[in-house]
């Protein structure tokens, strides 16, 4: 990836749809699971995670030639760690009914696979302009595929989106899926949709090749 | 009698009421990732149960003993982390000297461990509900069987399933997912039970 | 005063886990190769066992240990070949890239069927009943084995028999073990002249089971200017070495079974 | 002459997959006639538009997915009837297309289709409707019997113990359309029995576990713990469970002994639910949590194999 | 008497029928114009052949002479003239040399016959090298080379030989018309080889759907030391050795193992006749008899000439009643389909059975719905469905694990499967390529030794 030198509209990008850390790497699935019970906390959830991202990218995008590779890990973790514990407490004072809703998955934002996964791979191999920028997308991508799975669960499940009522009153919700196992086949089901619609583009992308050669 | 009958519905709460997994959402990465396979899932479970244990124990002592005298209790992230990811490292270590034969069983997820949110979340979980140092290592212990016996029925489920003839968008993950979310169904069976 | 708490704490439980754990480092120290990962992320990672191993780990630990070749994995391409080499520190062998080619064009109508197969679709079982569905022995079965072997989508059963696409081929080698006929050979991608029929038979017993089948009757080997065809068996072999891929041959061939990729 | 050749053997046993789908379907004849007489037209159309729904979505779904078309093997109509024995009678008519899609779609086909799924599609579909519509799926009335009196909305027995065994095992109860007459049920299993459909390894072991942790239970809390656990086998899905559901070959162990471990399991669990549980009724959940371990119990049985018995052991 | 049988196995129940038309049939002699001999009769070594084309031979001349310990001579069936010694593509896969005898219908035998006398009086030392010489195998379909079974390894024990009169294959009644036409050779057979290998109890084991020839072996055994019947319930496969030991003594065969190791020893009733033959006679075995049934005018059971061609055969049965849609040598569960009428028949062709195309037709594979009544007929106790799922995948070492190796391939389980799956032959391919992969493996392993040995 150094190699290429991507541009950084395209690190975006990349973040948000190639590598889609929710619906193409499959990486913290405990909160997208847990807090997309309706779109808002989704929002949350996903601003609270760009935020980690793009400043632990950044810090050790510049850390990077300090670190001592051995120690990389815990390093890496304490510098998360600090983030999330700014998040945690700047929540808890500015918006504490969605401090409440979120719960226990604020401070679990340490070990979401998708911050460590990018420093690992990303920010400790690239300059703090483009990690910041990865970070960016990435949290863009994971705030997107929240905001999308909470939408359909709150809709479904409660006949709102954004606290809105759309269905009507007349409109019965399924109650299961805001609970946990709704949670599960909703993504379950959207990732399947997901690999279907790239399979689908793909194959046409191909015919069209194909016709072109 | 009481206290012992309150261990057993601790133990059905952990265990099947408020199962990490199926309704707590916690440990999913390795409970995706882990499970295809009865004998690793047994083996994952087992790691976990024991980190888990260890884990509680110390955060609780690190917590009540330490930051709370200090009036430091925001630092709890931190410092679970880092007992945490020492702890793991540190037991990794030791297995792979002591017991080669362990170790090959258990060694590789080990460092899995070490981003679970499992073991951070019953840590939380602990801090949050105010358990004493006995609860906080049998909340550990028996949550995190919970979490073996999640995982174990995946792998048997997931084993079956690679005989069957899923499409092929559903293949993987997604599956895994909807049947997930199927055995939560299965498991909200037993709320109330506690 | 809360900071020097915080900073303090930090600092001593950094002090007490980095002690412990280089303690322990030290104490427990293992030696691992790290060459086993970077080999596997070479390799074609598509766990197809054509190198005999099992699977891409065994492989690349085989490799590091030495027991393994380079160039084993046949998916891994030449780039990846050339990967290995680098971290294993040797030179590349050459080779030219292989594909894998079916030998035999005896579709449903060109050859003869012996009777009407019924049983399990597999080509290993109905090659074991009665000398096979069709009635020349060295014939592709047409049941489609190697197509389940094949990991990369290469190999379509039409008309009874196997065809290979040459560019998803990866000259894994798979189809050649599952074919109970060895009807599937792996050859240069360069050799284009192929003599797409393997009967040892007389010109009459061969004649009489199939179509194409070649009669060894020698037109190609009298044709050919530089000598690159031999007759052995009834059967013709064209000499990769000294082919020109003229076509002389295949234009002569009065079975057409010569044919030019 | 072209002769064929096909590998031994040569002759089968006449039983094929769709001719035991079949004995089901005659098997829950009597039951769902019994719940049209007792429920009336709603239970009539519930049914049909549950079967309807379910072999739709099966045609639907082979379709799109080009697979061959195999909704002839009768599999998807059990499905549906099962699902739609398993409704109150008074529910709604989407909450019956909703579960047989759902059955269909998600439990069966999108696990491969037949003999894939590792849940019962019916069951699991209950269940999904129970937790999404617990006000719909627990509001059962008592049989009119063509009767004209308007339909009174009571509790299942379950809850207010009010019936006396003998309404329990004819069926003059509310209850959902297929489980009220035991009776019914019972003919259903005879015929599975005779047709040797099922064994009586899972529908006997099931009641009878049922039975004995009732009585278990009730020995501390209940006056009477022998009717309890009578009462606890009449009531409820408990028969109609053990009969039809718990049977279902897909979801089951396949050794004998393998089916009673999870007739037990299932038994055990129902009784625990219903003791000490939020929900009045554990047969679905019983079943699902042991169509979950039933890989387990697959892997984990010992098999006594020819060849391997111990030394010495000399007839 | 307390009728014995074994654990699971299956009832063929809707082809209990199948027998009916053949087994009040008297058994004819047939000879046909020209027998087709080849020379791979028994499981081992073929033999060779050791005439030429044009050669005059008579019956129960060699004609291809044992390879070994593992082979056995074959002989002459009928008097004539050779007309060919070429290689035929047979049942299994490559070709077979066969022998073309022409017929010249003077049925005369070869002068040297070598009789050893009556049962009584043998010399044990004699009987094992006869029955070698006089080329036969296990008449029950096996063609397991007989003199193999018979010699054991060092320090083995043999307490019994049970003769097998099972017959539990459906379609066939060549066994059961030999045990009530011939059941003093039989007994006479059995004797022979308990003479020879200090025996003293020989059990003929009958399944109780056969009370005529129950009664009638009842008869020829009476008063014979040591010798008794043993009534089985007519199940399948109760002719399996392994479940015959089982239901007879109630011992099992180790696995991997051979009778011997449960110190028991099975003969087909039909070898113990050859025997009785080869020793009272000194008559090699040159005919056997063949249960020719299905869709065929006359039903019959046949005493042929080894060699026969079906064509012939069919002929001598009235020819077919309706089109025929698949032949096959043996009983319907484990029989072996034939490509075209031209096939000869071998020592083991216990029956030709000729099925219309209605019949004949396999129906479509299906999913499986995992009812478990695979698991129910395995008379092994193995676990069908597992073990087709392993070979499915191709994972063999799986499938070993799950014990495919123990499978005895008599397809109750695919009898019984409602999903129609080709169990059998899956479980038939994932033994072969075990099989082969422990031969490379020794292979390897013993050429690795001589490397480092030298």
């Amino acid at each position: 990836m150094s190699e290429e030198r991507m541009s950084l509209g395209k690190v975006i990008k990349n973040g948000i749809i190639t590598e889609n850390p929710t619906f193409r790497l499959v990486l913290g699935t405990c909160p997208t699971l847990a807090v997309t019970t309706s779109a808002i906390n989704g929002l949350g959830m996903g601003a609270a995670a760009t935020f980690v991202l793009i400043c632990s990218n950044l810090v050790i995008s510049l850390l990077r030639n300090f670190i001592p590779d051995k120690v990389r890990i815990p390093a890496f973790i304490v510098v998360i760690c600090t983030f999330v514990t700014m998040v945690q407490l700047l929540m808890q004072a500015f918006v504490p009914s969605l401090y409440d809703a979120l719960g226990i998955f604020i401070p679990l934002i340490v070990v979401n696979c998708i911050i460590l996964a990018r420093a690992e791979a990303f920010a400790s191999k690239n300059g703090p302009v483009a990690s910041a920028c990865d970070g960016l997308g990435m949290g863009m991508g994971f705030t997107i595929a929240l905001v999308i799975m909470g939408a359909i669960r709150e809709l479904i499940g409660n006949g709102s989106v954004f606290g809105m009522n759309v269905l009507g009153n007349s409109y019965e919700p399924m109650l299961l899926i805001v609970l946990a196992s709704g949670g599960f086949l909703s993504y379950g089901l959207l990732l399947g949709i997901f690999n279907l619609i790239v399979k689908k583009s793909e194959e046409k992308r191909k015919r069209k090749e194909a016709e072109a050669a | 009698m009481t206290e012992q009958m309150n261990i057993l519905l601790f133990f059905v709460s952990c265990v099947l009421t408020n199962n990490f997994i199926f309704s707590r959402f916690l440990g999913c990465c390795p409970f995706l990732g882990v499970s295809n396979k009865v004998e690793t899932s047994v083996s994952m479970g087992l790691a976990v149960t024991f980190v888990m244990a260890l884990a509680s124990l110390f955060c609780y002592m690190i917590y009540n003993w330490l930051l709370v005298p200090l009036g430091i209790t925001f630092m709890s992230t931190i410092a679970f982390i880092l007992v945490i990811a020492a702890l793991v490292q540190f037991v990794e270590m030791f297995l792979k000297k002591s017991s080669p034969t362990l170790y090959s069983a258990l060694g590789i997820y080990l460092p899995l461990i070490t981003t679970n949110c499992a073991v951070l979340g019953v840590a939380t979980l602990n801090m949050n509900n105010n358990y004493d140092l006995l609860y906080s290592v049998l909340n550990g212990t028996f949550s995190a069987l919970g979490f073996t016996l999640a995982i174990v029925l995946m792998a048997g489920v997931r084993e079956r399933l690679e005989s069957s003839h899923i499409p092929e968008c559903m293949k993987g993950f997604p599956i895994t997912l909807v049947s997930a979310g199927l055995m939560a169904v299965a498991f909200m069976g037993f709320s109330g039970l506690v | 005063m809360i900071i020097v708490y915080a900073g303090l704490l930090l600092g001593i439980l950094g002090l007490i886990f980095g002690g412990v754990l280089t303690f322990a480092s030290k104490k427990f120290h293992v030696e691992v190769d790290e060459r086993v990962g970077q080999i596997k992320d070479c390799l074609g990672g598509a766990n197809c066992g054509a190198c005999g191993y099992a699977g891409c780990d065994a492989f690349a630990q085989a490799v590091v240990d030495g027991k393994a070749p380079v160039n084993g994995c046949a998916p891994a391409g030449a780039k990846g070949i050339e990967k290995i080499s680098r971290i294993m520190g040797v030179e590349a062998p050459e080779g030219e890239r292989l594909v894998a080619r079916v030998l035999c064009q005896g579709e449903s109508g060109i050859a003869l069927d012996r009777y009407e197969y019924d049983g399990y679709k597999s080509c290993a079982v109905a090659a074991g009943l009665a000398g096979g569905p069709k009635a020349c022995r060295f014939a592709c079965i047409g049941l489609g084995d190697c197509q389940d072997k094949c990991k990369f989508d290469a190999i379509r059963m039409e008309n009874g028999i196997a065809h290979i696409d040459p560019d998803k081929c990866t000259a894994c080698g798979a189809c050649v073990n599952a074919c109970p006929r060895s009807v599937i050979s792996l050859m240069p991608v360069s050799q284009s002249v192929i003599v797409r029929c393997r009967n040892t038979d007389t010109a009459r017993a061969a004649r009489a089971v199939c179509m194409d089948a070649c009669i060894g009757c020698g037109r190609c080997k009298k044709q050919c200017q530089y000598d690159a065809i031999i007759v052995e068996n009834g059967l013709a072999r064209i000499d990769n070495e000294k082919c020109t891929r003229c076509g002389e041959c295949a234009a002569v061939c009065p079975c057409k079974c010569i044919v030019i990729e | 002459m072209n002769l064929r050749i096909s590998t031994a053997p040569h002759i089968h046993h006449p039983v094929t997959t769709k001719r035991l789908m079949i004995y089901v379907l005659l098997a829950l004849l009597p039951a769902t006639g019994v719940g049209i007489y007792a429920f009336g037209l709603p239970a009539l159309l519930l049914i049909a538009i549950s079967c309807l729904t379910a072999v739709l979505c099966e045609l639907i779904w082979q379709k799109a997915a080009k697979k061959p078309v195999r909704i002839s093997d009768c599999s998807a109509l059990v499905t549906g009837l099962i699902l739609a024995l398993n409704l109150p009678a008074n529910a709604p008519w989407w909450l019956a297309v909703i579960g047989s899609a759902f059955a269909i779609l998600l439990v069966k086909q999108l696990f491969g289709g037949l003999g894939d799924n590792f849940l019962n599609p019916a069951m699991a579909a209950r269940a999904v409707l129970l937790a999404s519509w617990p006000v719909h799926m627990t509001r059962y009335v008592a049989p009119t019997f063509f009767s004209g009196v308007d339909a009174v909305t009571a509790a299942t027995p379950l809850s207010t113990k009010s019936a006396e065994l003998m309404d329990l095992f004819l069926g003059t109860i509310p209850g959902c359309i297929g489980e009220v007459s035991k009776v019914a049920i019972l003919v259903g299993l005879l015929i599975l029995l005779f047709t040797r459909t099922v064994t009586w390894h899972i529908p006997f072991t099931m009641v009878a576990s049922v039975f004995v942790f009732s009585f278990l239970f009730g020995l501390g809390n209940e006056e009477e713990p022998l009717m309890f656990a009578l009462y606890s086998i009449l009531s409820g899905g408990v028969l109609f469970g053990a009969v039809f559901m718990a049977t279902d070959y897909v979801t089951t162990p396949m050794t004998p002994v393998g089916q009673m471990i999870y007739a037990a399991g299932i038994g055990l669990i129902v009784a625990v639910i219903r003791n000490f549980g939020a929900y009045p009724e554990g047969v679905t959940y019983g079943i699902l949590l042991m169509n979950i371990a039933t890989p387990l119990i697959d892997r984990f049985l010992p098999r006594k194999i020819y060849g391997y018995q111990k030394e010495g052991k000399k007839a | 008497m307390l009728k014995k049988t074994f654990k699971r196995g299956i009832h063929p129940k809707q082809h209990r029928g199948s027998k009916r038309p053949t087994q009040d049939a008297p058994i004819e002699n047939y000879v046909s114009d020209s027998v087709v001999i080849h020379m791979a009769m028994n499981i081992g070594t073929p033999a060779t052949p050791c005439v030429k084309k044009g050669d005059q031979v008579k019956i129960g001349q060699v004609i291809g002479t044992a390879n070994g310990f593992m082979s056995v001579p074959v002989h002459a069936s009928i008097s004539g003239e050779v007309t060919a010694v070429e290689p035929i593509p047979y049942l299994g896969e490559g070709n077979v040399t066969a022998v073309t005898i022409k017929n010249d219908f003077y049925d005369t035998w070869v002068d040297d016959l070598k009789p050893l006398g009556s049962v009584e009086n043998v010399d044990p030392a004699l009987v094992i090298p006869a029955i070698r010489d006089a080329g036969i195998t296990g008449m029950g379909g096996a063609s397991f080379p007989t003199h193999v079974k018979l010699t054991f390894k060092e320090g083995a024990v043999c307490d019994t030989i049970i003769v097998n009169g099972a017959e539990c294959e459906t379609h066939l009644t060549a066994d059961h018309r030999l045990m009530l036409e011939n059941s003093v050779r039989i007994v006479d057979g059995l004797r022979a080889v308990m003479r020879a290998l200090n025996v003293e109890k020989g059990i003929i084991a009958i399944e109780d759907n056969k009370p005529d020839a129950i009664a009638a072996m009842e008869r020829a055994a009476f008063g014979r030391v040591g010798v008794r019947v043993q009534v089985l319930k007519a199940k399948y496969p109760q002719g399996g050795e392994k479940q015959l030991i089982t239901a007879v003594t109630g011992r099992q065969v180790p696995a991997g193992k051979l009778p011997i190791d449960a110190h028991v020893v099975v003969l087909n009733v039909g070898t113990c006749a050859a025997i009785a033959d080869a020793i009272i006679d000194g008559k090699p075995l040159v005919s056997r008899i063949c249960t020719v049934t299905g869709c065929v005018k006359e039903p019959k059971n046949l005493r042929i000439p080894i060699g026969t061609i079906v064509e012939d055969m069919i002929g001598a049965c009235g020819g077919f009643s309706e089109e025929p849609g698949k032949i096959f040598f043996g009983g319907a569960m484990t029989g072996i389909a034939i490509p075209n009428i031209q096939t000869p028949t071998a020592k083991s062709t216990n029956g030709v059975v000729v099925f219309n195309e209605k019949d004949a037709k396999s129906l479509d594979e299906s999913a499986c719905i995992r009812c478990g009544r695979c698991v129910a007929a395995c008379p092994v106790g193995l676990n069908p469905y597992k073990i087709k799922v392993a070979a499915d995948a191709s994972d063999f070492a799986a499938a070993e694990k799950l014990h495919v190796m123990d499978c005895m391939l008599c397809g109750s389980c695919a009898y019984m499967c409602p999903a129609r799956r080709w169990l059998t032959p899956s479980f038939r391919f994932a033994k072969d390529k075990i099989t082969a992969e422990r031969r490379a493996a020794a292979r390897k392993a013993a050429a690795e030794k001589g490397g480092n040995d030298k």
